[in-house]
């Protein structure tokens, strides 16, 4: 049936690709905000609110790990290795 | 799609729970939770709410600045 | 096809429901017993036997989990927030 | 459903052999394991088992005493 | 239109069967990985190459692992025990 | 297959990026990378490429003795 119809494997490969796409940003967030939260949050949880050099190390700390993502991108893609 | 996203509540759901249990309950000489470990819970899951959303506003700042460099 | 047998989409979203809450429990259960024995065996493995503490350590760890898990199951539903 | 149980038990025994690997291999002087080291992964593994028994039991337990609550 | 079709759901058994065991193979490989990372190599990062200790130490450490993977996974079927 | 190769290589890049963030950044006094950070990322980059490399060629050899074996 497929065969008959290319267009409708596209679709599927195209699907597949959108769903790998976000199963990857989804890690890339759980991965970035796991870490965040060990590198700035009290663990000792005397309060229930973020303080302010928490917050702001989050902000950093987001923004860090998101330039240590791309440079290392450019990394592999400029030694022409693929992502891995 | 609708129930990916359902996966990935339950498992950011499932991680909230082993983080909070890690940090707050290490006495097991009872088995009810004492009511300081309830405290403990409950600030750090709010935490943890709070700091992911926090996350989610700066990641999506980013992404959509990138969506706009290409 | 699908669309002239919208049964047929309900049996497979009603499968694909039953999969992620089975894939919910699994992963519960996992982080649960990786957390137990972390907290409650001893890592030097002088025996291969678990002792009459770790067994009620492992009891007593397993109830609390449990607890927590319903704890911050409560608060996000009556928070009104979705479950994240 | 099958081979979900299937992936499951492979996700678990490579869970335990991370698990007993770390605790019990620290001595990167020769390429085989050591006696002492072989004695170590045997109960570790044991051990775990065990563990993962005893926790199925009591989680099953849990799960059908909330099945009756509701 | 399965029912009609045996071979098919043979098919796509095999399939699934093929993409669990692949799915293993990738799993074991990645934990092999990050463990002997953890091992042998330094974290300060002084130099961008691996040195002749850490390689030595990555060589033993893979020999290692498999060595334990053979032997728990002969301990699971020796013992009767399904693979968990 | 291929798209479950695409999703594999895209996991180990996230845990590369983790890893080398845990191990360089620690400092989040500003909010910019510093030079000796990257330094750092650049080569905790260089050296985990080459160990997975080091270890998937060790993995196929002893992968390929225990299909002869059979």
């Amino acid at each position: 049936m497929a065969a008959n119809n290319p267009a409708g494997i596209d679709k599927e490969q195209a699907f597949g690709m959108a769903a790998t796409e976000m199963e990857y940003r989804v890690e890339l967030f759980n991965r970035l905000a796991q870490t965040c939260f060990n590198k700035c949050v009290d663990k000792r949880y005397k309060e229930a609110e973020l303080n302010m050099g928490e917050n702001s190390c989050i902000d950093r700390c987001v923004s860090k790990y998101w330039q240590v993502n791309g440079m290392i991108g450019q990394m592999l893609s400029a030694g022409g290795h693929p992502p891995m | 799609i609708d129930h990916l996203q359902l996966r990935d509540s339950l498992r950011m759901y499932n991680s909230l729970v082993e983080r909070c249990f890690t940090d707050c309950v290490d006495n097991f000489t009872r088995k009810t939770l004492q009511k300081q470990e309830e405290t403990c819970v409950a600030r750090c899951a709010e935490k943890y709410l709070k700091h992911s959303m926090r996350v989610g506003l700066r990641f999506a700042e980013l992404n959509s600045q990138a969506a706009t460099q290409d």
